[in-house]
């Protein structure tokens, strides 16, 4: 946890010179901010599956994604193709999810019933897995490169990066799979009974801790995928996702909890506020997090429950 | 040889003692109720006999001892339990929440018993898509009956099923329930405050006071008992 | 005199009615029972006189007070306690504590002077004296430093009945004090209900389905069903009340 | 149920030794080793602050190193800007923090639990780019250097700020030790004064059970936004002293790090204890500045995993925490010196019949802890 503010607080919006910039710049910016969202609403996935399967809020999730981001270039580095070894990432994630609910959430009892007791432990978990992956991997950077290349094509005098675009089509695939997973499956349909009332569930045979598990699993997961796509930006190292999580809960809390939709719109809104409003407005040009968390405050004041979330889940 | 044989039941939640000792049985295809005021420990009774709550003493059901199984093991013995407070899975669908009262079924005929379910609760088939939790509390009470139908019990444990209801609601939802356990031949454990009614629908009656059955016998029988009538009915 | 004048209250969540234009009074020092079926809305008439919901229509007149335009805070400032039917006590305070939470409204000094801890010296030496004089009125006082969890439900309901009494109320409401007790303890009760309130000259609202100790104790028995009064009267008068009989209490088998 | 009145002889003996060593200890230690006690209880009074919010008031913070940083950077521009004297200053960060507490409270009315731990984590994220942003006036990520004008070498410049011990024989840096030590007992004092006051029942009881509170005549959102204030205030204080006793302040000391730091100290010491975080706080410097710098190279990056296991085991195992754990034992030690045989008798008949166990739940002496 030494955090190195150059890599932390740097976005590669910065990398555009000049103030108040033409139109194209603009568009530029606007498509990295959409870049940039597209990865807080990966991340702000993994925490609403984790909600809606278990009511809580996640603070070690940026960190479980850092370290199977770090299994994904472990494998990559050994000359496993990047699908492949993006896939072993997300195994990798799973399990050290499904491992994390097993030994220090589900021993926990309600959450609801010890809100500082859940903070506390994720807290102790974001503490555990960040050393871990120091002891690891060390503390020196790694690279990994960007899945989709770092080429990119140019529409109407905007030149995009695919690896722009590969982000935006993996998430929608996430959450069409996502979606399908929930609406359809007889699985997805006990993880939904076990997050609204997991009493009944369990009396109508639903295994809740099984269900529970694999939301952490699938959480964790799902977080990899925003880590792959933070990584080539960043740089791979320990704090890799320290903001990333900001901003993943950030989208959520916008777009509502408990809602995919929410967790995607809420994503973007924060990723193109963050990237566009600091070019314009000079104050926020150092905290491109702030204009986001003033929209989320004003919000929060008038719907609590986020724009999409469900009323019952806003325990006001 | 009953169907339930509940011997020396004892539980509790943390250091407070709730239960002290019940005996109660059920006999296949009978209706029993336990009668108690509030906090006397009704619902304690039937989460001790579900597993829900730990407790001590012997739970035979069909000759077996199910004492410390899990609800999802007994589900799968064909003993089901409907919650107190209805227990809906209020942001799922009607339709999602008979599912998942099938959830356990390995056969492929849970869709079609989906629609019989709809048909016996025609309630409930107006209803099908309509969220769980913005319906009435009768509706409810008969979606929470419907969905535990749906693993196909044979025994079932209901708790409270008037709570909240008015008079007539709960009559209604009395007499369906009486026809669907008439029409499955399923044996019922009910649990119930509203003693004047339950000791209609019942064939025995237990009275439970303070975590401890002070009387039992055929409903007739506490029906017309004077100490009852005191408490219970008010007379 | 009436001290509290209830005036067609209603009350509805979403689509349902739990209040129906309900109205009845209590005169000053009386025992007044609230009785029906379950969801009649007793419960519901008890959160609108402590302000924890807000009536869509009527009026609630306390000793002369408006009490829908005062905040819930300062209901217990015009002295009005109540009892919970499933416990409001504080888990993670002492006997003695909770007891002296019920002081609250009778007692002075925010933080500041809190935190200077002697100007309130000698206020917090007074209600510690007299909540521990409650708890022996009611025979806890051995418990006063033991925690609040893991205590009995009975010993429960009077901690709560003690500190509904340390705000030195003029109306209490109390919402099933007899649940969960036993013959003997529910007789104990009502004695001590009856003499507590008519030494200190407290009017009592009861929801009770006790239906001994309703009779034995109340002055006055206002019946409800579906949300509206069907019945009131003394207790005599509702027991033979043929339509409180078909709503409530049934037909003798 | 942490007793309030009357201390047991255990407890005596305890605070003896406590006093004794927090006296000795300026004296045996080596001048570096003293500024790091000072940094102890800075973290100390800021977690006592902490955790009247979170664990008095169940308010949780995960952003009060941002209060902590508003503290010491009050100090810091009044000192060197406005060339305050140095203790005034400390009490302007209380009221600057109060300040700033309340507004960051304010949206506690309408979000609670981890609604509320996620807006304070923003605070804590945003707080150090605040600082960034704000340069002129704060230095940005250079810093600020505490200066004032002082005599040297026979004329008056601008000089770090120093202590200089009136006493014969005191050395600065053990005078600076003494007084801190005193700002430190005091806030703890105050908040000692607070908890067992009508002001602290009202606070546990919005905690446990928002309608008691509310029917007991309890203003719940007047409560909730004072405690945030005065949670931030005592915040300020620790920020105060941590500014004035390095004589610099730089955005990297008040990152979501120290925000971690200060719940840990809170939970791992005993969370709605008064001493508890203050020893959280010890055990936590002891931690990171004595132990882990001993430990082999290859074991010093280990720290954050030790650190999180440990948090997570104390809080599956020992939820209550040090002082919780501690009152726990010493209830157990004399209830069975008190108790003899009949304390097990209790528990044999908790399971025989309920008339016998209300019997001896009313007989039972729970402890210690009678007046």
């Amino acid at each position: 946890m030494r955090p190195s503010r150059k890599r932390i607080w740097g976005s590669d919006a910065k990398s555009l010179s000049g103030r108040g910039p033409p139109v194209n710049n603009f568009l530029e910016i606007l498509v990295v901010g959409i870049g940039n969202g597209a990865t807080y609403a990966m991340l702000g996935l993994g925490l609403v599956v984790i909600y809606r399967s278990t009511g809580l809020l996640n603070f070690a999730s940026g960190e479980l994604a850092m370290f199977s981001t770090f299994i994904v270039w472990t494998f990559w580095n050994l000359g496993f193709p990047m699908w492949l070894a993006i896939l072993g990432g997300m195994l990798g994630g799973f399990l050290i999810g499904v491992l994390v609910h097993k030994v220090a959430v589900s021993p926990l009892g309600d959450p609801h019933e010890r809100p500082l007791a859940v903070v506390i432990v994720t807290i102790g978990l974001f503490l555990g897995l960040n050393g871990a992956a120091q002891l690891i991997w060390g503390t020196v950077d790694k690279r990994l490169d960007p899945w989709f290349g770092v080429s990119q094509i140019t529409v109407g005098g905007v030149a995009i990066a695919w690896q722009k675009i590969g982000a935006v089509v993996v998430l929608f695939v996430m959450v069409l799979l996502l979606w399908a997973l929930f609406k359809f499956t007889k699985v997805g349909l006990s993880m939904r009974a076990v997050a609204s009332n997991s009493e009944s569930s369990a009396l109508c045979g639903v295994s809740v801790q099984n269900m529970l598990m694999l939301g952490w699993g699938m959480a964790a997961g799902i977080g990899t995928l925003a880590g792959v796509f933070s990584a080539p930006n960043l740089g791979l190292g320990t704090n890799l996702m320290q903001l990333t999580l900001v901003f993943g809960f950030a989208a959520i809390v916008l777009g509502g909890f408990d809602s995919i939709l929410g967790a995607v719109v809420g994503g973007f809104v924060v990723g193109i506020l963050s990237s566009v409003v600091p070019q314009y407005i000079t104050v926020f040009e150092k905290m491109p997090l702030a204009p986001a968390f003033i929209l989320i405050l004003a919000v929060l004041l008038f719907r609590p429950q986020g724009l999409f979330g469900s009323k019952d889940v806003a325990r006001v | 040889m009953s169907l339930l044989e509940v011997r020396d039941l004892r539980a509790g939640y943390g250091m407070v003692e709730v239960l002290f000792g019940l005996d109660i049985d059920v006999d296949e295809g009978e209706l029993v109720v336990v009668l108690g005021a509030n906090g006397s420990g009704k619902t304690t009774t039937l989460r001790a006999i579900s597993g829900m709550v730990s407790a001590t003493g012997s739970v035979t059901y069909k000759g077996q001892e199910v004492l410390g199984k899990r609800p999802d093991q007994l589900l799968g013995m064909g003993m089901s339990h409907v919650p107190q407070g209805r227990g809906t899975i209020n942001a799922l669908s009607v339709v999602d929440n008979l599912r998942v009262g099938g959830i356990s079924r390995k056969d492929s005929e849970v869709d079609s018993d989906v629609e019989l379910w709809l048909e016996r609760f025609p309630r409930l088939g107006e209803r099908r898509d309509q969220l769980a939790g913005s319906m009435s509390g009768g509706e409810q009470q008969m979606l929470a009956i419907a969905r535990a139908f749906m693993s196909k019990p044979e025994f079932l444990l209901l708790d409270e099923p008037s709570l909240g209801l008015a008079p007539l609601v709960t009559r209604e939802v009395f007499d369906r329930l009486r026809d669907v356990t008439a029409d499955t031949s399923t044996s019922v454990l009910l649990v119930e405050q509203n003693a004047n009614l339950a000791l209609q629908f019942a064939a025995r009656g237990y009275v439970l006071e303070a975590g401890e059955i002070v009387m039992s016998g055929p409903a007739e029988e506490l029906q017309g008992d004077e100490a009852i009538q005191k408490a219970y009915l008010g007379i | 005199m009436p001290i509290l004048e209830v005036d067609d209250i209603g009350v509805r969540f979403g689509g349902v009615r739990a209040l129906d234009g309900l109205s009845f009074d209590v005169d000053k020092g009386q025992i007044c029972a609230l009785i029906g079926p379950n969801g009649a809305g007793k419960t519901t008439l008890f959160n609108v006189v402590s302000r924890l919901y807000k009536p869509t229509t009527g009026t609630v007149v306390f000793d002369g007070t408006d009490l829908l335009s005062v905040p819930a805070d300062q209901i217990a400032d015009l002295g009005i306690a109540r009892t919970f039917q499933n416990l409001a006590l504080v888990q993670g305070l002492s006997v003695l504590d909770n007891v002296k939470v019920g002081s609250h409204a009778r007692s002075h000094g925010g933080f500041w002077s809190c935190a200077l801890y002697f100007p309130q010296r000698a206020e917090e030496k007074r209600i510690t004296a007299e909540a521990m004089e409650m708890l022996e009125r009611i025979g806890l006082a051995d418990l006063a430093d033991h925690p609040c969890s893991a205590l009995p439900f009975g010993t429960l309901k009077r901690i709560e009945l003690a500190r509904a009494l340390a705000s030195e109320p003029r109306l209490l409401m109390l919402d099933e004090p007899a649940s969960g007790l036993t013959h003997q303890e529910v007789d104990e009760l009502g004695d001590l209900i009856r003499t507590t309130t008519a030494d200190l000259g407290i009017t009592v609202l009861l929801v009770e389905h006790h239906m001994a100790m309703v009779m034995s104790l109340s002055e006055k028995v206002v019946v409800m069903d579906l949300g509206s009064k069907i019945a009131e009267g003394t207790p005599a008068e509702v027991r033979d009340d043929p339509m409180v009989i078909s709503a409530y209490l049934g037909a003798p088998a | 149920m942490k007793s309030l009145r009357g201390v047991g002889p255990v407890q005596s003996v305890l605070w003896a030794i406590a006093l004794v060593v927090l006296i000795v200890l300026p004296f045996t230690s080596a001048p570096f080793r003293v500024e790091q006690y000072i940094t102890w209880m800075t973290i100390a009074v800021a977690a006592g602050g902490l955790n009247l919010l979170t664990g008095y008031n169940g308010q949780i913070s995960v952003g009060h190193g941002a209060l902590y940083g508003t503290g010491a950077y009050t100090v810091a521009i009044l000192v060197t800007d406005a060339e305050w004297p140095l203790l005034p200053t400390v009490i302007a960060a209380a009221v600057v923090c109060f300040m700033v507490g309340v507004i960051i409270g304010l949206p506690a009315l309408r979000i609670k639990g981890l609604y509320l731990a996620l807006v304070t984590l923003a605070v804590a994220t945003l707080f150090p780019l605040v600082i960034e942003q704000f340069s002129d006036l704060t230095g940005g990520s250079g810093g600020l250097t505490l200066t004032s004008e002082q005599l040297y070498r026979g004329s008056i410049r601008d000089r770090r700020v120093k202590w200089e011990s009136p006493i014969d024989g005191l050395a600065s840096d053990q005078w600076k030790y003494f007084i801190f030590l005193g700002i430190s007992i005091v806030c703890f004092v105050v908040i000692a004064a607070i908890v067992k006051s009508r002001v602290g029942r009202s606070l546990v009881a919005i905690r446990d059970n928002e309608t008691a509170a509310e029917v007991s005549g309890i203003n719940v959102s007047r409560t909730k936004i004072i405690t945030f204030g005065v949670s931030a205030g005592i915040a300020g204080i620790g920020g105060a002293m941590f500014a004035l006793n390095k004589g610099q302040v730089n955005p990297t000391s008040f990152t979501l790090t120290l925000s971690i730091y200060l719940l840990v100290a809170v939970v791992l010491g005993g969370a709605s204890t008064v001493i508890g975080p203050a020893i959280g706080a010890v055990i936590y410097g002891v931690f990171i500045d004595v132990i882990a710098p001993e430990l082999p190279e290859t074991l010093e990056s280990a720290t954050p995993l030790i650190l999180g296991t440990l948090l997570v085991a104390q809080m599956l195992m020992a939820p209550s925490g040090i002082v919780g754990w501690f009152h726990d034992l010493t209830e157990k030690v004399s209830r069975r010196r008190q108790g003899g045989g009949k304390q097990d008798k209790n528990v044999d008949v908790t399971v025989t019949t309920h008339e016998v166990v209300a019997e001896t739940d009313l007989e039972t002496d729970p402890g210690g802890f009678h007046p």
